[in-house]
């Protein structure tokens, strides 16, 4: 067999936007998500969560709650299997220890944050479940909440946990840091550095604690039936997770477990975890009935997510030229209320996109009694680029330097070394840059007081890890694709899209679905903006297979050598002979005449550590007496690589700039001195509305990666990183004031344009 | 458990009776008693829009309104939207404008446009901006969904 | 000779050496030859007889699969580097 | 939530009737965006909830010579929808179109928002601002209670348990006169006023001086509050910024505002300056036409 190779502008599929598969069924109601299942004498379920944000479990009573008329089952940390602390890589949203994980579903002795389950009723329906909840009796010890990094950090902080959760990089501080852990990068001669820098800013920055506010909450349904074999119904962005997380925190092998993925209404992040899972497989356990649990709105806000809120000192310097020299860093970020936060990636991320020869990052992973952060798009990125970026449009008006010419002056391309010690991969990192500094965006006129333009430059890197994907022609010469990649946003239609391009056929001939964990082999979840680049190259592993082995049938049929058969566009021909050749919608109907169908399954696992790029430019009006900032005009160009369907791109790029957007004026987590949190709603969570935003122009520019056969880099998480920055550097332009706290909320505007007209008074 | 009150109304069209307790919430007596699943619970209060239905032709919250008052009430949710298996011109245009990405808001963003555009068959993007901000969308940062209800206005060539 | 780039949490055993020089087929071996140079490496990079789950080994420039069984040319470089990923 | 019985009474004695019985254990509901939120969160568990939706009384408006009477389940949506309405009382519609989505508002009753006392309710300083009265009754009368005076404490009213508010009477506008209403809010929508301000103007038929004014602020004290020397500081004043940055000046002392999720005590307090302000100057140009 031989094929031809693709070039980016031979490509017939990948790059046209065809109407997705799932598309109908989401918008006539008929997409089943977690919610939508419903079981014959099914039970619902409910979970007694801690009002205190520290306490020590003194008794739990649950005797008024199962006397309930309607209760059927209750469960508590007694019901669940002591497992030893042992740290696992949680593939690859991080480590945990999986004793922690467990704890974090069920409280064992101590609840930990405002929200930590710690008992949970299983009845006839969701109303009785509730109100029996309420009459579960708990005793509590209170102990001291830390609610913040610097608090935590504190000499005389008690110590929250007794286990440490040691690790390779990042390791337990000093004993007078006992929440904390760190980890330290460094290059170059960091006192030098700063001695030959001609300017020098130093500023400290915090940022609150804020969640992926994904509109569908958290539900599971679990059946555990009398053979011992546990069937979830969940919305996860990866069933394998949740696989392997029950069998530990259950303690059963994971062969007695099926996870069934449903549609996912949002995740960000937030929902490769366990949370309810082993709870519902409990109260099924001992009731011998299926039991679906959800959260409320508020229980999501309390107890899952978040992102960290962080503490940072910053000092970076130039040389008169405009070249970075020397930059420290102090990042603290919040964990939760367990060991384990994405301070690695706010470490990679602040270091990756300068060249910086004396460089030095301090960074804390810090407990907290707040929930567990998980990951949340770019998990750590928008918080150490707040600082960064804002000391960076300093510098260069230090200089007189126009900001983009700043940032091309002093950016990583391809082959520089990174922090860690690797080379930037191949990229084309001028190119985000030059384009939107072209952009007429840049050069269009901002007329009227307290209007400002700022921008932002973000580098961010796509995982690869392990995908498996099936294809299967069918008897009538369609194609079947299926993978393990939960699809959130369009991927089982840029997946598809991949397989046609590489078969030679049709989109509209390949169906395609999310399979559970027992019907598909191992993948990673749909996480680091992996699933288009990563599991696209292993289905397009699988489509060679099949081309090879659809070419042996072609052979089989005209009776010559398999390497006299040629393909090109979905039609094989015989060398041979130009009279013989068949289309792959034939040949493949001719599957039961020549062997049985053909069935090609691929596991692989492609490169990680593939970088995007993107640059943000807005435009704000400050209202300097209420201190509100409006968004006027947002433009994000972003290199992709290469848009398989540059529709669904555009939505990532503005999806992800909208969420920033939310995280750099509004959304926070608000608690009170005692720890309990005051905007657990959808109300006082203030995340943007469709009237808080322009349109939003993505404008795409591709570099191909190399790595991926047509170029794909991953792009979904990139555009969340710049907005707080550039809005910040916006505020500046406007108002003359530098925000140094997340969110820029309006009382900090106006208190700090306050400040500035006391100052200059 | 509660007193069940008996309930008749009209339903995407048909009469529809049925029992619920006064407690259950209309999205509640939508989704777990009569099946459609189509309409959404986002928040349980109001403050997200993926329940939207309309009573008596007006857009509400399902979650913040009993299934015990909709007696007499005529109610259309999502699955009355199409027609037969056709497609209405916003699920189309919502489709071919991508105004969508998990979908879960979906439902809800779509009765709202519906009703709007009853209301205002050529809103402008402030207009529609308005009318939708109580529908909360997390994935799309919402400029395809104002797209494509400018599209399905403009297909609709002004009338509803 | 295989040249390992040593992570900044190991050059306390290493006096500071930031590269190193040893040879190896594989990353076992190439592990037990650092051993050999600086004691107490294997056991600070190995828990239970694997690669400590938090570790990322990078093979010029590509994350390698295989944990300790990864075959190593001669001439690679190698780097031990956070498992991270993204949300 | 808990188990609770409902009914839909059609006449206004039927209710009355129904509260006097069930003192104490009985809601009414109008647009229940409030009460079933309340009662999902335990923070009201009524034995009997009455639907107010069938009360004739409680779902008429009637406007006349005398003024406006909106009934008290009368929903946001409604009231903005009407066209004389908006005419008169732009600053009824300034506060309707606020309270939560479209959603909501084909919902929520201005009674509802009443009753419901929330220090930062959105139609109450407007309706201060108008001097609206509320009209109450029970088995034992009726009481017509001045709006500033019906909230006592966040949630609290001056209501008995077995009172029903009917509706709410808001005089006629004299001539040259108009009022505004604004809040602060960090998003552009769905949001709870972290301060709120509305003004009502009278002018002379110049529109050079005022006659008379009367303000009201919330979000900033327990109740919404009627701030009655900041209006009157502008009778017979010229209309220019001096007087009307006087009168924001007793709004802002007026307000005892705390630090809350919502915003911080000082902020809330630069605030009420700030949208007194603005609102007593949208309020002239309405009077006088311009707007």
């Amino acid at each position: 067999m031989s094929t031809k190779e693709k070039k980016a502008d031979d490509l017939r599929v990948v790059g046209t936007r065809p109407i997705r598969p799932d598309g109908a069924d989401k918008v006539t109601g008929r997409a089943r998500f977690g919610d939508d299942i419903h079981l014959s004498n099914m039970l619902h379920g409910k979970v007694l969560r801690s009002p205190h944000a520290h306490a020590r479990i003194i008794s739990i009573d649950t005797s008024k709650a199962e006397a309930l008329p309607g209760v059927v089952a209750v469960v508590t940390g007694a019901d669940f299997p002591v497992i030893e602390h042992e740290m696992v890589s949680q593939g690859e949203a991080g480590l945990a220890d999986m004793r922690d994980i467990a704890d974090n579903c069920m409280a064992q002795d101590k609840v930990l944050y405002d929200g930590h389950a710690l008992a949970a009723v299983a009845a006839e329906n969701p109303h009785v479940a509730d109100e029996a909840v309420q009459l579960i009796e708990v005793e509590y010890e209170l102990l001291t909440p830390l609610m913040d990094v610097r608090s935590s950090m504190a000499e005389d902080a008690p110590k929250v946990h007794e286990h440490s959760f040691p690790g390779f990089f990042i390791a337990p501080t000093e004993a007078h840091l006992p929440n904390a852990s760190r980890v330290h990068m460094s290059s170059g001669d960091l006192e030098a550095g700063f001695a030959e820098a001609d300017h020098i800013v130093e500023r400290e920055f915090t940022s609150e604690t804020y969640h992926q506010g994904y509109i569908e909450s958290h539900i599971t349904t679990v059946d555990w039936d009398s053979n011992g074999n546990l069937t979830v119904w969940t919305s996860t962005q990866g069933q394998f997770e949740i696989r392997d997380n029950l069998a530990d925190v259950l303690a059963i092998p994971i062969g007695r477990i099926k996870v069934i993925p449903m549609e996912v209404g949002g995740a960000f992040g937030g929902k490769d975890r366990i949370y309810l899972d082993p709870v519902a497989a409990l109260l099924s356990k001992k009731s011998a009935r299926p039991v679906k649990m959800a959260m409320r709105r508020d229980e999501v806000i309390r107890a899952t997510g978040p992102s960290p809120g962080t503490y940072i000192k910053a000092k970076m310097g130039i040389k008169a030229d405009g070249t970075l020299v020397a930059a420290d860093l102090h990042l603290a970020y919040e964990a939760g209320a367990y060991a384990g936060g994405p301070i690695f990636l706010g470490v990679v991320s602040s270091a990756a996109r300068y060249n910086i020869p004396n460089f030095q990052i301090n960074g804390f992973d810090v407990i907290v009694n707040k929930p567990k952060t998980r990951p949340y798009r770019a998990p750590g990125a928008p918080q150490g680029l707040f600082a960064m970026e804002q000391i960076v449009d300093e510098l260069a008006a230090c200089v007189n330097m126009d900001p983009v010419d700043f940032r091309i002056k002093n950016l990583t391309r391809e082959g520089d070394i990174l922090l860690p010690g690797f080379p930037l991969a191949p990229i084309d990192t001028d190119l985000t840059l030059n384009t939107l500094k072209s952009h007429p965006h840049y050069t269009a006129p901002l007329e009227g007081p307290n209007r400002g333009r700022g921008m932002s430059y973000a580098m961010w890197f796509n995982l690869g890890a392990i995908s498996s994907a099936r294809l299967a022609v069918n008897p009538d010469g369609t194609v079947h694709l299926s993978t393990a990649s939960s699809d959130m946003s369009g991927t089982r239609m840029t997946l598809a899209m991949q397989a046609a391009e590489a078969l030679g056929i049709e989109v509209s001939e390949i169906s395609a679905d999310v399979s559970d964990s027992q019907s598909i082999g191992f993948s990673m979840p749909t996480v680091g903006s992996r699933t288009t680049y990563s599991t696209g190259i292993v289905v397009m592993e699988a489509a060679t297979e099949v081309l090879k082995q659809m070419s042996e049938r072609a052979a089989m049929l005209w009776e010559v050598d398999v390497d006299q058969i040629s393909v090109a566009d979905g039609v094989f021909s015989n060398k041979s002979n130009a009279e013989q050749s068949i289309s792959f919608k034939e040949l493949g109907s001719k599957g039961r005449d020549t062997g049985g169908p053909i069935t090609v399954h691929q596991t692989s696992s492609p490169e990680s550590f593939i970088p995007g790029v993107t640059a943000h430019l807005v435009d704000v009006e400050v209202d300097p007496e209420t201190g509100k900032v409006d968004i006027l005009r947002y433009t994000a160009v972003q290199d992709v690589g290469k848009a398989v369907h540059p529709d669904y791109v555009e939505g990532q790029i503005q999806g992800a700039a909208v969420q920033g957007i939310g995280l750099a004026l509004n959304e926070e987590y608000f608690y009170d001195k005692e720890g309990h949190l005051k905007n657990a709603s959808l109300l006082d969570y203030r995340m943007p509305t469709s009237l808080d935003l322009p349109m939003i122009d993505a404008v795409i520019v591709e570099s191909p990666n190399p790595a991926h056969p047509y170029g794909v880099r991953g792009c979904g998480e990139h555009s969340i990183i710049p907005p707080a920055s550039a809005i910040a550097n916006a505020i500046h332009d406007a108002v003359g004031i530098r925000p140094d706290s997340l969110p820029m909320a309006p009382h900090k505007i106006c208190a700090a344009i306050k400040r500035k007209q006391a100052a200059s008074d | 458990m509660g007193k069940r009150h008996h309930v008749v109304t009209t339903i995407n069209g048909e009469a529809t009776e049925f029992l619920c307790e006064p407690r259950q919430s209309l999205l509640e007596v939508l989704r777990d008693v009569l099946f459609f699943t189509g309409s959404k619970e986002g928040c349980n209060d109001g403050n997200c829009g993926a329940c939207s239905v309309l009573v008596d032709g007006v857009l509400i919250d399902s979650c913040c309104m009993l299934g015990v008052e909709a007696e007499g009430s005529e109610i259309e949710t999502i699955e009355g939207m199409a027609n037969n298996g056709e497609l209405h011109p916003l699920q189309q245009a919502f489709l071919e404008e991508t105004g969508m990405q998990c979908g879960i808001c979906t439902p809800g963003f779509l009765m709202s446009a519906k009703a709007l555009l009853k209301q205002n068959p050529q809103p402008d993007e402030g207009e529609i901006r308005h009318w939708l901000a109580g529908n909360l969308c997390r994935c799309t940062g919402y400029d395809k969904i104002v797209r494509a209800v400018q599209k399905a206005a403009s297909n609709m060539g002004g009338g509803a | 000779m295989v040249k390992v780039r040593i992570p900044q949490p190991l050059r306390a055993l290493t006096n500071d050496d930031e590269i190193a020089e040893v040879s190896g087929k594989n990353v076992r071996q190439i592990i037990d030859a650092l051993e050999q140079l600086y004691p107490g490496v294997k056991a600070a990079l190995l828990k239970n007889g694997k690669i400590r789950p938090d570790i990322a080994i990078m093979l010029d420039n590509k994350i390698a699969q295989l944990g300790l069984l990864e075959p190593v040319s001669e001439d690679a470089e190698l780097l031990f580097i956070p498992a991270i990923g993204g949300g | 939530m808990h188990d609770f019985d409902y009914c839909a009474p059609v006449s206004l004695q039927e209710a009355i009737g129904l509260m006097a019985t069930h003192k104490g254990s009985a809601n009414l509901l109008a647009g229940g965006t409030d009460l079933l939120i309340f009662m999902r969160a335990r923070r009201k568990r009524p034995e009997l909830v009455i639907d107010a939706k069938l009360i004739p009384e409680l779902s008429e408006v009637k406007i006349d010579e005398s003024g406006l009477t909106i009934g008290a389940s009368v929903s946001c949506r409604a009231i903005y929808e009407n066209a004389e309405i908006a005419d008169l009382y732009p600053a009824l519609i300034d506060s309707t179109t606020l309270i939560g989505g479209i959603q909501v508002q084909g919902r929520a009753s201005l009674g509802g928002n009443l009753c419901n006392a929330a220090p930062s309710a959105d139609t109450i300083p407007t309706l201060i601002a108008h001097g609206a009265v509320a009209n109450v009754v029970s088995d034992k009368g009726e009481r017509h209670i001045p709006v500033e005076e019906f909230c006592i404490a966040p949630g609290k009213t001056v209501l008995e348990a077995n009172e029903i508010l009917v509706n709410i009477f808001l005089p006629r506008p004299a001539e040259n006169s108009a009022a505004c209403f604004l809040r602060f809010i960090p998003r552009n929508e769905m949001d709870i006023a972290v301060a709120n301000v509305a003004a009502f103007v009278e002018l002379d038929s110049a529109g050079e001086n005022f006659i008379s004014a009367r303000i009201a602020i919330g979000s900033v004290a327990p109740t919404p509050l009627f701030v009655a020397e900041a209006g009157d500081t502008l009778s017979g004043k010229p209309i220019d910024e001096e007087s009307i940055m006087a009168a924001a000046c007793i709004a802002r002392d007026a307000a005892s505002p705390i630090d809350d999720m919502r915003g911080t005590a000082e902020h809330r307090t630069q605030l009420v300056e700030v949208l007194t302000g603005r609102t007593i100057r949208t309020a002239v140009s309405r009077a006088r036409g311009e707007a």
